[in-house]
């Protein structure tokens, strides 16, 4: 059961991001990341992170994602040139990729770690849920968390600058 | 006073003469620095005479003495001091140098008179009298080096002396470089006595030095050999003799008493004071030997080929160096030293005679273009005469004692030494035979132009100022023989010092007359007296037999010069024809000059052209600019990977990390 | 229940996918799409390992690079406004100005 | 004492930057003759005797690095100071004497430059003689890149070009110089703590294995220095470009720090390699002998020929330096004195006959010595000097090396004397093409034989009386150096003690005696003349 | 479930605190009258923060249940940091970019910076560690892109982002892995778990060091991760260049310390080949780029790129002298390159040249306050004697060649000797006549773009330009002449980590 749900989402989440690669026009490629992003959440449910689901439903699918169709509404998702200016890119990336992904899978196959070949340890009820998580937010993690709050202020303070209203006597 | 303060008074007084000279020259009237200079030098010959006095005064075990200044360069066991030996061999040649030298003081005061460089001149001469006494009286070998350099240097000064002329410069610069090899021989020599000896010093050497080398041995025999390179360079014997002629390119007075009376007897010195050293090694000595017989016999050869007056008396000079390197070498150390003075009288004289000669035919040399200079300069003909007469060992004149003593005792000594006395009779004939030459072409006959003129107005004939070699115009900003010329019969000055030296020249030879006088071989006794070969002793009937020979040959000599060159001068004429090469031959100087071209000179050259043309460029510079060329392009590279592209930005990242995650994948266990 | 093996094979292909994406596409726009992608195959990693070793650290990580990826996502579209603001082209390969 | 003469000149530059145009020459010039006053009135109290360091000085600079700021005098540094102050001194004057563009800057940049040198000359502390090393090219890259001659017009470089050259050429040794100081520190220290006292690392010593590498890396920053054969590439164009005062101190004083270097760190330090890579340095020493003076007597600008006279005589001193006897090292101290002297002088002279004939080319020169008797005679001395002619201290220098040379290689020796016949040539050459034959056909505007002036002899004629001074007296050289060089090279450990045979060596008594007492009092002579 | 607050000591976090409400006031400033005082408010902060830091020195305490160390080692990396921000915001004064983007924000998007170099310096976590490095990272992205007049300006900013975001994100994976490998997110229980659970040069541990490496190398700019640099170098606002050049550098090298010698202690047999091949990439790759570059800020970057592999090599030793001479290296650079900086922003606003080198030709002769700095800074990059930077590299030469990577030292070495090829040039333009002094290659108006006319003839007497290059020649100059005091300081931080 656990499987098949497993490989429904993984092809989900797959799918989504290879559509994001692939399609041409942007707006689309919006729409396949969000197929991408609801199967991502599927497999979270399944790793038993109720909570991170959650966040990355109404974050990212939310959120976001309806920043993303803004602005591509704004600038107009115009495809691009097919040719390829630089020499070799087109040959050498997906190469880099498989040799990325091979690299990596290799480390985890080859690895001696054995709870990777496990299904992980029996954890509690309340393993993943809000409350669990909320704690340790606040008790470990409350530096970070903090942190972020700033980042999320000075990413806004960016985001005025770059695409706020110039002021007067700076217009371009 | 001891004798070594005598001594340090003679080498001082020269030095002080030149040094006032040079410093001075701006203030002192041309005048004042003559008179210094011969002042200087007459002093210097009075002091010699006190050593020579002090010398007599003591018994002969113990005339040699040693005396030092300051430690020089006294570290690491090498120990030079600025130290004198004063012996008979020294006073003898400080005796001879300064006398003959004060005499050209005199002549030149005259000579140069009317010479723009006449203080330079003078201060030049001074410094090389310095020099020559150095070298006799140095204490040790290092300080003897400095000695023979320092002469080579002033021969070089005075060479150049009208450096406006190319022909000068350069023949300076050839007498210094060979001399300059000759130094060389003499400091490798240096480094092997004191390697062996473990001192410089003359005393410590001449003591140690049959304990301290094997006789016979290969490490003696290159310490001789050495030193030869030494003597022969200085000496202009074969085959280092090539820029003596060209040598001749400085002022006269200069010629007679550097390049005739001193200085190129430097070698025959040198071999007599280590006598010691080269009767250790018999083989060397012969080969110095042979040398001296070669040259002798080869510049006598020339010499008849020759038509510049002064070149024909520079290569007797060398050859009759030829007949003092074979007696030292042989073991006639008195006889060759008593050559040595005998030649520095008339040789001297016959230089200032031709002097004399050259001034009236307004600086001319080519005797082919004189004549009559009988009727026309009658002291400087007696002159030339008497110097001819010496030189060709007339009997009675001084070089006939003195170049039968050697023959005699090569005679004596036997065995093949018996063949060079024959060679050495030889070179006597040939002696007379280019002596008389050159005296029949200049005295009789019919006065040439300039003569005639002398002759009829009492003025010296004024040619072209010009050089007598390459023709070209002088340059006579810095002075040359000229503008105004002089002559014996018109200055004093010189006709006094051609006058000493002309009885010197006839009668020096009574201070060593076979069972008659021995009066220079006795003073010079103590100094070889530890020497076996020394102790071989021509009989006085075996000496008179010589001298017979010798006056034999040296009258049919002059006879034969005079049938051909007076008689039937026709007959060179035919030699020419009959024997070209061997004219060609002697005219050419046994091509010596090229062969040094060929083999030293133009390799040199190609070398150095070489190294500027080819390996400066692309060897040495080629290094630099390749590397930086490489890393510049590498530069390139780098920029043109650098393309502005933000995505083949992420690519090459992304390609370094599967690079760095492969080496990890790799090394993981 | 799968072995986690096979999520951390799944995020690692996503990982390269995203950055082949970021590779091969030029409107800016989408490489952001893709710089997404790359972080999500990094949080799966995480919450697959949180789940692994049972503790919820890698899920509050997972957390804090979704604020991450929102703060990127912010100024990248506001540089993309900014850009076409100035009517510049919306194609990286355009904006090389600076090179060499 | 000793900090004074280090740090005075310096002193003297920071003020004359705030000094007016006119007045900083002379300013400088003072500097210049206190620091000398200094330097002579060290050499006074110098104990000839001993062979250790004298007036030290030795305070943690670095402790966290373990580096000192140690100085000190002794027999292998001390005329090698006074010599660079006597240049520095004749240099600035002669550059007092001309107009110079932004003069503060300049003669600060002269300044410190002495400054530098003396340090390096002084440093007791390894790592101390690296910095002032290095240091010590900064103010001449300027000096010849801003104020040297363009020759691009002549198929040569500009000045920056050629100055870029010089100091990267220059300090492609210095750098891995550092690398292999630290790593002689590190590797001496083993777990102690780190130290770059030359002394103590002598004491320590390291293994033969790590001196194998580090030898070379100071080897290489020393031949470049030099500039030996194949690493002389920067010299001819850095020589053209450079201003002649600046180049008056350069070539008489840099080159002799890698000389230098080699008597106070290498043999040292390094005994064993040294002993090893002899021979390879005496073949590349040889060939700086032989290919400097080859190129010496091709070349027809006088700059060039200086310089290459210089591969050729610092070739001598490699030589010396490398026979690894106390009398070739003595010679080599004495020759590295003898041809500073003589090769400044020359650029003196090279500046002054430029002045008169417009042409650095001896082919366009001729027949100066008519009018110039004193130039020329003054040119006649230091030429003969350069030369080596016996008689002259560099004969003695070259004497003391060869000889040394000849009993440790005989066949090297063989081959390096004949560079003293082509050292003759090359001499007489220059001399003769420009003071003797004729004045050129063809003369560049302005050609004309001057006298020398009063003011460029007060520069000249003191360096000549030095030259005659030391030729008269030598041995006031030797006898102070050789006490430490004995003492560095029998750190060698090698058998031969160059003085194996003295015990023969004293003559008959009475020459000892009489040689003793006279030579006693002159030496005191001497001294008086010395102050 | 129960939840325990955790302990927080104030005091230590005094300084990220005091940093933080630095943003919120200068930032409120912006819209307030007194909007012209941002930068004095800004300097105020950085003071107060810099003065908590020296009140915290020598102690060395775990912050906000160990997410954070305050230790010499962070809190002199953060005074480097602030230093750095200081002058950032004189050489700021009257630059186009703050008037673009608003002098408020920008003040308070530096300071944002500011804090996430702090925090960097401190990170003991994983999850500190990266929330610190994109808290670093975002505003530079903002700021690069700030002078939105100009297009190389938004193209810097687009590239670093995008780049940089592909870093963080190969670094969090790497992250991920070693999470997973430890099942930690501390450093320390890191290092512990993974040599416990005998994963010690296990694939999975190595990969996850090997991202980590990408991302914090090409914050340090190291190649074949540097490409990013000399573009955005040319491109960002000058001002900014400088704190990136300098304060970014620092703040990577500080955490690469801190994360591969607390956490990956264990395997540094497996990553110090690595890093130390990495390092003579970039010594190669930096200092052969910068020959004959024109922009001097390109020349810069690149010198940048070498100057990150002569000081990656006080990483790769792994021993107590490598950390003290990365620490003495980075104070002694920030002197070196602020002295540049400075200059150049004052050539930049009086000459018509931009930063190309022809801005600098002649100077000694007109502007002695202005070629002295340069020609100092340059002559010290170039680690030439009797600068800081001089005793800089003998430092890290020490380091290496104890930790037995003498060929590294070799390496420096000769970097050092190429880099002389761009570096007296620039000198050699200053003082010297004659074409020789532009470098080959050098195009007519390059690095200037059209707009870089000149804004204020007066720039080159302007104490804020002036004082800051003079304040920073002295600098290096006196750390030169007398080091210890630095040393001791680079001690200090070194003993922290050991």
């Amino acid at each position: 059961m656990e499987a098949v749900l497993f490989f429904v989402s993984a092809i989900g989440a797959l799918g989504g991001a290879i559509g994001v690669v692939a399609l041409r026009n942007p707006f689309y490629s919006v729409l396949a990341l969000i197929v991408h992003l609801f199967s991502l959440a599927a497999l979270f449910l399944l790793l038993t992170a109720a909570f991170i689901a959650a966040a990355q439903v109404v974050v990212y699918a939310g959120a976001v994602m309806v920043l993303y169709v803004f602005v591509v509404a704004y600038v107009g998702g115009g495809g691009e040139p097919a040719w390829e200016p630089i020499p070799g890119q087109r040959f050498l990336a997906p190469l880099l990729a498989i040799a990325l992904f091979v690299e990596l899978s290799v480390a985890v196959l080859a690895s001696s770690l054995l709870a990777l070949g496990g299904e992980g340890p029996e954890v509690g009820a309340g393993f993943g849920n809000p409350s669990e998580v909320g704690t340790l937010l606040l008790e470990k993690f409350l530096l970070p968390f903090e942190a972020a709050s700033i980042l999320l202020l000075a990413a806004a303070i960016g985001a005025v600058v770059l695409a706020g209203k110039r002021r007067e006597g700076a217009t371009p | 006073m001891s004798a070594t303060a005598w001594a340090w008074l003679v080498l001082l007084l020269p030095l002080v003469g030149s040094l006032t000279i040079a410093l001075g020259f701006r203030l002192l009237p041309w005048r004042v620095c003559g008179w210094i200079g011969m002042a200087a030098v007459g002093l210097a010959f009075a002091c010699a005479v006190a050593v020579l006095v002090t010398l007599l005064g003591e018994d002969p075990e113990h005339r040699h003495h040693a005396s030092s200044l300051w430690d020089y360069a006294n570290v690491a066991g090498l120990d030079v001091q600025l130290g004198i030996y004063v012996d008979p061999l020294s006073t003898f040649m400080m005796l001879v140098v300064t006398g003959v030298s004060s005499m050209i003081h005199v002549y030149s005061y005259g000579y140069m008179q009317s010479d723009e460089g006449f203080r330079r001149f003078f201060s030049y001469l001074n410094f090389f009298v310095f020099s020559m006494l150095l070298l006799v009286l140095a204490g040790n070998f290092v300080l003897l080096i400095v000695g023979w350099a320092f002469v080579g240097f002033a021969s070089y000064a005075l060479v150049s002396f009208w450096y406006r002329r190319k022909t000068a410069t350069a023949a300076g610069m050839k007498a210094f470089v060979i001399n300059v090899v000759g130094d060389i021989g003499l400091v490798l020599a240096a480094f092997l006595i004191v390697r062996e000896v473990g001192s410089f010093d003359y005393g410590t050497v001449f003591e140690q030095a049959p304990e301290a080398f094997t006789p016979g041995g290969w490490t003696i025999t290159a310490v001789c050999l050495l030193l030869m390179v030494g003597a022969f360079a200085k000496s202009a014997q074969i085959p280092f003799h090539t820029w003596l002629p060209d040598a001749m390119e400085g002022p006269t007075p200069v010629s007679s008493l550097i390049h005739a009376a001193t200085m190129v007897t430097a070698g025959v010195y040198l071999i007599a004071r280590t006598h010691v050293l080269f009767e250790l090694a018999p083989t060397a000595a012969d080969i110095a030997a042979f040398v001296g017989l070669a040259t002798l016999l080869i510049a006598g050869t020339i010499a008849i080929a020759q038509t510049d007056m002064k070149r024909v008396i520079a290569y007797s000079t060398m050859s009759q160096i030829g007949y003092m390197i074979m007696g030292v070498s042989i073991g006639a150390y008195s006889a060759g030293l008593f050559h040595l003075m005998t030649h520095a009288f008339f040789k001297a004289l016959l230089f200032m005679a031709a002097g004399s000669i050259i001034s009236a035919m307004a600086n001319m040399q080519n005797i082919d273009k004189m004549s009559g200079f009988w009727k026309a300069m009658r002291f400087t003909s007696v002159m030339l005469l008497i110097g001819g007469l010496a030189l060709a060992a007339f009997p009675g004149t001084s070089g006939f004692f003195s170049k039968d003593s050697i023959l005699a005792y090569a005679e004596a000594r036997g065995g093949m030494y018996t063949w060079m006395a024959v060679g050495g009779y030889l070179g006597a004939f040939l002696t007379a035979l280019y002596t008389f030459r050159l005296v029949f072409r200049v005295l009789p006959g019919k006065p040439c132009k300039e003569a005639q003129e002398l002759i009829d107005t009492g003025h010296l004939f004024h040619g072209p100022h010009q050089n007598p070699h390459t023709l070209e115009p002088e340059d006579t900003e810095v002075g040359f023989p000229g503008p105004e010329h002089h002559i014996a019969e018109q200055s004093r000055p010189m006709a006094i010092g051609m006058a000493v030296l002309g009885f010197g020249a006839l009668f020096a030879g009574i201070v060593q007359i076979p069972g008659v006088t021995h009066m220079l071989f006795s003073f010079l006794e103590p100094t070889f007296e530890s020497s076996p070969l020394a102790a071989i002793e021509p009989s006085v009937g075996a000496e008179w037999r010589g001298l017979a020979i010798g006056a034999v040959i040296a009258i049919a000599g002059i006879f034969a010069s005079w049938v051909l060159w007076v008689k039937k001068p026709e007959l060179p004429a035919l030699f020419r024809e009959r024997l070209r090469p061997v004219y060609l031959l002697c005219l050419n100087k046994w091509y010596f000059d090229e062969a040094i071209d060929f083999l030293i000179v133009r390799p040199a050259q190609a070398v150095g052209r070489l190294a500027n043309r080819f390996f400066e460029r692309y060897v040495v510079d080629g290094a630099v600019t390749g590397t930086e060329e490489t890393v510049r392009g590498a530069g390139g590279v780098i920029r043109a990977v650098q393309n502005g592209f933000v995505r083949s930005y992420a690519l090459l990242l992304i390609a370094g990390f599967a690079g760095l995650a492969l080496y990890f994948l790799i090394t993981s266990s | 229940m799968l072995n986690i093996e096979w999520y951390i094979v799944l995020s690692s292909l996503l990982f390269a996918t995203g950055a082949a994406g970021i590779l091969l596409r030029r409107s800016p726009i989408v490489i952001l799409l893709c710089l997404e992608l790359m972080l999500n195959a990094g949080n799966l990693a995480l919450v697959a390992f949180s789940r692994m070793v049972g503790n919820e650290e890698g899920q509050i990580f997972a957390l804090i690079v979704m604020v991450v990826a929102a703060c990127e996502v912010v100024v990248g579209l506001g540089l993309i406004v900014a850009i076409f603001r100035r009517k510049l082209p919306l194609n990286v390969d355009d904006l090389r100005e600076l090179r060499g | 004492m000793i900090n004074s003469l280090l740090w005075t000149p310096l002193a003297f530059g920071i003020v004359g930057l705030f000094l007016p145009k006119r007045v900083v020459g002379w300013w400088a010039t003072l500097g210049a003759v206190v620091t000398l006053a200094i330097a002579i009135g060290m050499a006074i109290d110098f104990d000839t005797g001993s062979s250790g360091l004298q007036d030290t000085v030795d305070v943690s600079w670095i402790s966290g690095l373990g580096v000192d700021y140690s100085l000190g005098l002794d027999g292998l540094n001390l005329f090698l100071v006074l010599l660079t102050a006597v240049l520095w001194t004749g240099g600035i004057a002669f550059a007092a004497f001309r107009e110079q563009e932004r003069p503060q800057t300049f003669f600060f940049l002269m300044l410190v430059a002495e400054t530098a040198t003396i340090g390096a000359f002084l440093a007791q502390d390894l790592l101390l003689f690296v910095l002032f090393f290095d240091f010590m090219l900064i103010p001449f890259y300027f000096l010849f890149g801003a104020w040297g001659t363009d020759r691009s017009g002549e198929g040569g470089l500009t000045a920056p070009a050629a100055t870029l050259k010089m100091i990267v050429y220059t300090l492609i040794g210095s750098l891995l110089m550092l690398v292999a100081a630290i790593a002689t520190a590190i590797i001496a220290a083993g777990d102690g703590h780190i130290t770059f006292s030359i002394a103590a690392l002598q004491q320590q010593g390291i293994g033969v294995e790590s001196q194998r590498w580090i030898f070379w890396f100071f080897a290489a920053a020393f031949l470049v220095k030099m500039p030996a054969f194949l690493l002389h590439g920067w010299m001819p164009d850095a020589y053209r470009a450079a201003p002649l005062p600046a180049l008056i101190v350069f070539s008489g004083v840099l080159a002799k720090v890698g000389a230098y270097g080699f008597l106070r760190v290498v043999l040292p330090l390094f005994p064993d390699a040294t002993v090893e890579f002899q021979e390879v340095v005496l073949v590349i020493a040889l060939a700086s002998v032989l290919y400097g003076s080859v190129m010496a007597f091709t070349q027809t600008n006088l700059r060039l020929i200086a310089g290459y006279s210089s591969v050729a005589q610092l070739g001598f001193i490699t030589l010396g330096i490398f026979a690894l006897r106390a009398d070739g090292s003595d010679g080599a101290v004495l020759q590295m004195v003898n041809h500073g002297l003589v090769v400044a002088p020359i650029f003196v002279i090279v500046a002054l006959l430029s002045e008169r004939t417009g042409t650095e080319d001896i082919r366009e020169m001729g027949g100066l010595a008519t009018r110039a008797p004193v130039l020329a005679a003054l040119f006649l001395v230091v030429a003969m000097a350069t030369l080596a002619i016996p008689g002259s201290a560099n004969f003695i220098g070259e004497f003391y090396i060869l000889n040394g040379l000849f009993r440790a290689k005989v066949v090297y020796a063989c081959i390096a004397i004949s560079g003293v016949a082509l050292s003759a040539y090359y001499a007489l050459r220059m001399y003769q093409r420009t003071m003797h034959n004729r004045i050129p056909a063809q003369q560049k505007a302005g050609y004309a034989s001057r006298e020398i002036g009063l003011r460029d002899g007060l520069v000249l004629a003191p360096l000549v009386l030095c030259i005659l001074a030391l030729a008269l007296y030598p041995q006031l050289i030797l006898k102070r150096t050789n006490p430490t060089v004995q003492q560095t090279v029998s750190a060698l450990k090698r058998g031969d003690a160059p003085n194996a045979r003295l015990a023969k060596g004293d003559g008959g008594p009475h020459i000892v005696l009489e040689a003793k007492t006279a030579g006693a009092t002159v030496v005191d002579l001497t001294r008086e003349g010395e102050q | 479930m129960t939840f325990h607050e955790p302990s927080i000591d104030y005091a230590g976090i005094s300084p990220l605190i005091a940093l933080t409400a630095g943003i919120c006031v200068v930032l409120l400033s912006a819209v307030s009258p007194l909007r012209r005082w941002a930068p004095a408010l800004t300097m105020v902060t950085l003071a107060a923060a810099a003065g908590l830091l020296i009140w915290r020195w020598n102690e060395n305490l775990e912050l906000v249940a160990g997410a954070l160390r305050l230790d010499n080692l962070a809190i002199s990396i953060s005074l480097i940091a602030i230093l750095t921000a200081a002058f950032c915001v004189l050489l700021s004064i009257r630059e186009r970019a703050v008037e673009e983007a608003g002098s408020g924000e920008y003040h308070a998007l530096l300071l944002g910076s500011v804090l996430g170099m702090t925090l960097l310096a401190q990170a003991e976590n994983l999850v500190s560690f990266f929330v610190a490095i994109e808290i670093l990272s975002i505003p530079l992205y903002v700021l690069c892109a700030t002078n939105l007049r100009r297009e190389g300006s938004l193209e810097s900013g687009l590239k670093y982002l995008i780049v940089g975001s592909l870093g963080s994100a190969t670094l969090l994976y790497g992250m991920a892995f070693l999470y997973g490998g430890s099942g930690s997110t501390d450093f320390a229980e890191i290092a512990k778990e993974v040599a416990h659970a005998g994963l010690l040069g296990d694939p999975l541990i190595l990969i996850g060091i090997a991202m980590a490496a990408v991302g914090l190398a090409f914050k340090a700019s190291i190649a074949p991760f540097h490409q990013w640099t000399p573009d955005v170098y040319e491109g960002a606002p000058t001002p900014i260049t400088g704190f990136m050049a300098v304060a970014t550098k620092a703040a990577a090298f500080a955490v690469f310390l801190r994360f591969f010698y607390v956490a990956l202690g264990p395997e540094a047999s497996d990553w110090q080949p690595a890093l130390a091949t990495l390092a003579a990439i970039s010594i190669v790759v930096g200092n052969v780029g910068a020959l004959g570059q024109s922009s001097l800020k390109r020349m810069l970057g690149y010198s940048g790129v070498a100057q990150a592999g002569y000081m990656l090599g006080g990483v790769v030793v792994f021993n107590e002298t490598g950390v003290e001479s990365l620490v003495f290296y980075l104070a002694a650079y920030a002197f070196m390159n602020l002295a540049a900086f400075s200059v150049i922003v004052a050539r930049e606003r009086e000459t018509p040249y931009g930063d190309s080198i022809r801005a600098v030709r002649g100077l000694a002769a007109e502007r002695p306050q202005l070629a002295w700095p340069l020609t100092v800074s340059m002559l010290a990059l170039a680690g030439l004697p009797a600068t800081a930077g001089f005793i800089g590299k003998l430092y890290l030469i020490e380091a290496l060649v104890e930790g037995d990577y003498t060929w590294l030292a070799v390496f420096i070495a000769v970097g050092t000797m190429i880099s002389l090829a761009y570096y007296l040039p620039v000198v050699a333009a200053m003082w010297m006549r004659g074409e020789g002094s532009s470098p080959a290659g050098a195009p007519a108006i390059a690095g200037a773009s059209p707009e870089a006319d000149p804004v204020d003839p007066e720039a080159s007497r302007r104490w804020y330009l002036v004082g800051p290059a003079l304040l920073a020649t002295v600098a290096t100059v006196f750390f030169g002449v007398i080091p210890q005091p630095l040393v001791e300081f680079a001690e200090r931080a070194g003993s922290s980590l050991f």
